[in-house]
């Protein structure tokens, strides 16, 4: 038939266009969009930093003011949906939202604020409050003190104990 | 607004992996077919009234898109199109790249002194292309900007781990409360 | 009365140029399953052109690049004062359908001229394949009207239109046809600006308002060539000229557009010999003409 | 038969399964080895540098041809310890482009190469700085050096003209020199990688074994899972993981999903070029359709983001099966109509016929791949010859056409995007039940990996070694445009201007596919449109 045939099968057709932005669309279910933090949930541990692959979402610590912060940049994000994964929270998810426009790219950020705990030993801060929670929900009671020191403090600790126990055993 | 009847693209792929181009294009066939809103694909950049800059733009795209971002025409709107060219993407500190839109203002500052125009930055991997209409539309002042910048702050009077361990051992499930910033608000 | 219907004309082509645009692109997309832009969308993109300010590329020779397409745009428009459309009032002014032609060909060598001056390499393409095809298809019009010429024994505007109808004229006019639909660079004619290849030709460095008179200079042409084809067919006088041009422009449209949307774009060589065919028929009805047929 | 031949010219096996045999040969002998290899039957797949020092060794160059026939993949590595190496280009065409990637990026200089120039890095790149050597690291930006000025003197014989790097012919930035004698063209000259993107180093600097595959997808947005499957395989190889049998059908139905919306938006942008933008729209409203399949089962248009070094991380339920399989059943009605109807567009057929010849002996010389190679009459594919996930379980068929032109590589599409709908319809309905993931693996360190994939546009080899801390040592990835684009001008040979882009756009190229890596420096460049028969005009 050649185009007379297509030009027929086009009339047939009629108009495929959809009605968007004056009507919302659907959206399958799975879809990925814009990843959120649960600021209530998110415990500040960082693994979702850590598998990011674009390093979109990024942790940086002040000590000064006692804080972690939770950087996600959405502007350089690949919604792959990794952090979803990983999160031991189930603080990070990614919505159906796709509309992510904006007109700054400050916009683009979300930035959670956690507090973090000083070390029993050293005063410095060290992990976030709630990172410590979630472990110690999962610890045995004795070994919960321990959660209270720095990595620093805790090596030092255990070789210090270490040593006694070695003195005593000889 | 001048272009909110008629707006007019050129596309500039500044190292972008096709996948945002091909989305570009895409806006253009029957499904989203944005020409109803007249917006149309041209090839000068002369007589562009936007920019679509797609990719994180590379070293050697460099000059080539500076040259195409001064040759449209005042005033001019820039479409940030895809995570790379809004922050650079996966590949923002790679040597090969500059790493996004800002950074290419920097460049243009700096080199040329010319002030960053109206941006919008459509982030996505690649952006749908009903957020890419979304974008124009809010370009247009068409719809309102959904994402904002949010900045939770946790509010806590515990600081010390010690103290710390003693309450959580009594109240399992202490939480505490969240404050939130939404800027531009 | 005759200035009257001058100025309603004008007033018309100026506004029915960039719709007519518009009903095409309307109809190019209904062929594709497409929504397409609303039959005013020319005009809103002319109107936004018009409002922003153009910028002359740095090695274009300006004064030439500058009034290029103002000139093409007031050759056309004046051309219009010659040729009637909605109103035929304007018949009775002096001229002859070879001024006509002048003048539509001088605003087509001011856009080409304009494009060598932008001293751009795809605009010298693109004005390159202007002249070329425009040189092959004047050789058929000029055949064309002299059959047309013999046939009413004159070349003023008042005793060609409308023509009569021999065999001679017959297949003039069936050339015609097809020599409007080359002159106004549809595709698979529009090779001087293949957008895909050579990004609009001679237009490429135009920007702003300048860019608006460019445009709306080969719209007028467009709507020129249809006037002038419908001029020949159509009655002179009465209620119903007015009437049958304002629906006849639309169907013309929507024929051509229809024609447009369903075909690929030609090399300039097959242009060429296209066009040299064309020549060789307007040759004969113009040997049948003299004939007498 | 591989194995007299290897032993002929002392080479030393150091693994070997029954997909891919990684050899070590002295450097003497890889000129006479490469020769032999390629007169029985062997293409050049892939050229890899790898500064080894880190493993303890020197530089070394790994080699990998491929064949069919014995399908084998063959590794061939020679080490140097003073950068010097010698050059197999002159016996085998294929590895130009390889070798001047290992120049520029890793210092080695290969002797007797034809064409020893700068490939890959910008021009504003200074000397003696190699981004792949080990002491590089990966963010570090050196400065900007003053760009030369193009080095080709003006000629007065052909005409040039500066077009591009942006045409909007291809909406992605490249360069293409032609030199014309009237109207026809005599000589082409690409030069390109504009977006290369430093994609080799950021996978050893920053990223982690299983971050790579995300990267390894935005090679391309157009082909992208098929490199990060290919990437996927590559790991598995080294570390002899095997995928569960679900994984493997989700991922034959992702990567046909893929290939027919490649193969469709080639098609309409074929028609595009020729000014034929209702057949445009038409192949993109049906593509449209793919578009939505791909989004319900990854969640993503493209980039579907779905495959790790395990498995897939996606499993389908039943409903959505059906649902795909429905939708692919009328999605195939449709293109067979719309397709017959454009076929019988006489006129736009005989527009392509002939034009852009690429003869089978240039094609094998210069290892094209994919459809390009099977519309010139090469049968290769690296599904049945290399059979990878379940498509050793599928039945398809592959087309080959032996004319060479515009035409066949068009025919040979559509053929494809057939075949696609049926594998589909097979994988879908065949899907056994099961994970779709394993979790429990370790990777060595410093194990040699190869990883193969039939892309949309021909076969993408991915070469790992594997390094300590869930990093990857090397990773080396081939598009096939890579081998694609070097035929492009012995297509464009002889050809009327008018027809050179259809005939460039006949490879399918894909730019950002080959720009990882390099970037040619050669001559003032054209990219001339079929406003090539204006460029007569305008030089007389």
């Amino acid at each position: 038939m050649g185009r007379f045939g297509l030009i027929f099968k086009s009339i047939a057709k009629g108009r495929v266009t959809e009605k968007y932005p004056f009507a919302p669309i659907e959206l399958p279910e799975g879809f990925r969009g814009k990843p959120e933090i649960d600021p209530e949930k998110c415990i500040g541990c960082g693994a979702c930093a850590t598998v990011c692959p674009p390093s979109a979402i990024q942790i940086h610590v002040d000590e000064e003011q006692g804080y972690k912060t939770i950087d996600l940049f959405l502007g350089r994000c690949i919604f792959c949906a990794r952090c979803e994964e990983v999160c031991p929270a189930e603080a990070i998810r990614l919505t159906k939202e796709f509309e992510l426009a904006a007109a700054s790219e400050e916009d683009l950020h979300q930035v959670v604020k956690l507090k973090m705990a000083k070390c029993a030993g050293c005063g410095r801060p060290f992990d976030t409050v709630r990172h410590l929670q979630f472990i110690a929900e999962k610890l045995p009671e004795e070994q919960k003190p321990m959660l209270a020191l720095c990595p620093d403090c805790r090596a030092k600790l255990a070789s210090k104990i270490l040593t006694v126990a070695a003195r005593r055993h000889r | 607004m001048m272009f909110k009847k008629s707006l007019w693209v050129f596309h500039l792929n500044s190292g972008s992996c096709n996948g945002c181009d091909i989305e570009v294009l895409n806006i253009f066939t029957p499904k989203q077919d944005v020409e109803r809103l007249g917006i149309k694909l041209v090839g000068s950049p002369r007589h562009a009234d936007a920019i679509a800059f797609t990719g994180p733009i590379t070293r050697e795209c460099l000059p080539k898109a500076i040259e195409a971002f001064m040759a449209v025409p005042e005033p001019k709107i820039v479409l940030a199109i895809g995570s790379c060219a809004c922050g650079g993407g996966i590949w923002f500190d790679s040597y090969a790249v500059i790493g996004g839109i800002k950074e290419f203002y920097k460049i243009l500052k700096e080199k040329h002194g010319i002030e960053p125009p109206t941006t919008i930055y459509i982030p996505g991997c690649p952006p749908k292309p009903e957020a890419i209409i979304y974008g124009v539309a809010l370009a247009r002042k068409a719809v309102e900007q959904k994402q904002k910048s949010e900045i939770f702050v946790e509010e806590s009077d515990i600081d010390d781990a010690a103290t710390l361990f003693k309450e959580a051992t009594s109240t399992r499930h202490f939480i505490p409360k969240i404050e939130v910033i939404k800027r531009g608000e | 009365m005759t200035w009257v219907a001058l100025a309603v004309n004008i007033l018309f082509v100026l506004f029915y140029a960039p719709l007519m645009d518009g009903i095409e692109r309307q109809v190019r997309a209904r062929l594709q399953c497409r929504k397409g832009p609303p039959i005013t969308q020319t005009w809103w993109d002319i109107l936004k052109l018009l409002r922003r300010p153009p910028v002359a590329p740095e090695k274009a020779v300006r004064p030439i690049f500058n009034l290029a397409p103002l000139v093409a745009f007031a050759a056309l428009l004046t051309a219009f004062i010659l040729v009637p459309t909605l109103l035929p009032h304007s018949i009775t002014f002096w001229g002859d359908l070879i001024l006509v032609i002048y003048l539509m060909n001088s605003a087509t060598l001011a856009l080409v001229f304009g494009g060598f001056a932008s001293q751009n390499p795809y605009a010298h393409i693109g004005a390159d394949r202007e002249v070329n095809i425009f040189l092959v298809e004047e050789l058929a019009l000029a055949f064309v009207i002299v059959t047309l010429a013999i046939v009413n024994g004159s070349l003023t505007i008042e005793k060609l239109f409308p023509v009569q109808l021999k065999l001679s004229v017959a297949i003039a006019l069936i050339a015609f046809v097809v020599l409007v639909y080359i002159a106004s660079a549809r595709i698979p004619f529009d090779i001087p600006e293949a957008e895909p290849e050579i990004v609009e030709g001679a237009l490429i460095e135009y920007s702003g308002s300048q860019l608006a008179f460019a445009k709306y200079a080969i719209y007028l042409k467009r709507l020129l060539l249809f006037s002038l084809l419908l001029n020949f067919v159509l009655p002179r006088n009465g209620v119903v000229r007015p009437l049958l041009f304002v629906i006849a422009l639309p169907i013309l449209s929507i024929i051509y557009a229809s024609i447009e949307a369903y075909c690929g774009r030609y090399r300039v060589t097959e242009a060429i010999r296209l066009l040299k065919r064309i020549s060789i028929v307007t040759m004969i009805s113009w040997v049948i003409a003299i004939a007498g047929w | 038969m591989v194995d007299k031949i290897l032993a002929e010219y002392g080479a030393v096996v150091l693994d070997r399964n029954a997909k891919r045999l990684v050899v070590q040969v002295d450097d003497k002998q890889l000129r006479p080895l490469a020769e032999k290899l390629f007169e029985s039957g062997f293409y050049y797949a892939n050229g890899v540098g790898v500064d080894e020092r880190g493993l303890g060794h020197d530089f070394a160059m790994y080699h990998v041809f491929a064949s069919e026939k014995d399908k084998l993949y063959l590794v061939v590595k020679v080490s140097t310890s003073n950068l010097k190496l010698p050059s197999i280009t002159p016996v085998i065409p294929g590895s130009n482009w390889a070798e001047r990637e290992a120049m520029d990026m890793l210092g080695l200089e290969f002797e007797g190469h034809p064409e020893p120039e700068r490939l890959i890095l910008p021009d504003d790149w200074p000397k003696g700085v190699y981004p792949l050597r080990k002491e590089f690291d990966y963010n570090e930006r050196p400065e900007f050096v003053e760009r030369k000025p193009e080095s080709t003197p003006q000629r007065t014989d052909v005409v040039q003209l500066p077009l591009g790097p942006y045409h909007p012919a291809l909406h992605e930035p490249e360069y293409f020199e032609i030199h014309v004698d009237g109207e026809v063209i005599t000589d082409a000259k690409y030069r390109g990688f504009h977006i290369h993107r430093g994609m080799e180093k950021l996978a050893e600097g920053r990223l982690t074994l299983n971050q790579v595959p995300f990267l390894a997808e935005r090679i391309c947005g157009i082909c992208g899972f098929t490199h990060s499957i290919a990437y996927c395989q590559a790991v598995a190889d080294a570390a002899g993981l095997d995928w569960p049998e679900r994984a493997k059908y989700i991922g034959v139905i992702l990567l046909e999903i893929e290939r027919l919306h490649s193969h469709l938006l080639w098609v309409g942008v074929v028609f595009h070029l020729l000014g034929f933008d209702s057949g445009f729209m038409h192949m993109w409203r049906i593509r449209e359709k793919v578009m939505d399949i791909a989004e319900a089962l990854t969640g993503n248009r493209k980039t579907y983001g779905l495959v790790l070094i395990g498995g897939m991380r996606r499993d389908i339920d039943e409903s959505r099966k059906n649902w795909v399989l429905k939708t692919l059943t009328e999605l195939r009605e449709e293109t067979e109509r719309v397709s017959k109807d454009i076929f019988g567009m006489k006129e736009l057929i005989n527009r392509i016929k002939g034009i852009g010849v690429l003869p089978k002996e240039d094609a094998r010389a210069l290892g094209v791949l994919g459809p390009v190679a099977r519309a010139s009459g090469i049968d290769t594919d690296v599904r049945r010859d290399h059979p990878y996930l379940a498509y050793d379980k599928l039945d398809f068929k592959v087309p080959v056409y032996p004319e060479g032109d515009v035409l066949a590589r068009l025919l040979v599409r559509y053929d494809e995007i057939i075949e696609s709908f049926r594998l589909l319809e097979q994988a879908l309905s065949e899907m056994p039940q099961g994970d779709v993931m394993i979790e429990d693996y370790t990777i060595p360190s410093g194990r040699v990996g190869l990883g193969a994939t039939e892309a949309p546009r021909g076969e993408d080899v991915h070469f790992v070694i594997t390094g300590v801390e869930s990093k990857v040592y090397r990773w080396h990835p081939r598009a096939p445009t890579y081998n694609n684009l070097p035929s492009v001008p012995i297509m464009l040979r002889g050809n009327n201007i008018a027809d050179a882009p259809i005939i460039i756009a006949s490879i399918d190229p894909c730019f950002s596919c080959t720009d990882h890596v390099a970037i040619v420096r050669k001559g003032k460049v054209i990219w001339k449109g079929p406003l090539g028969e204006g460029v007569k005009q305008v030089g007389r």
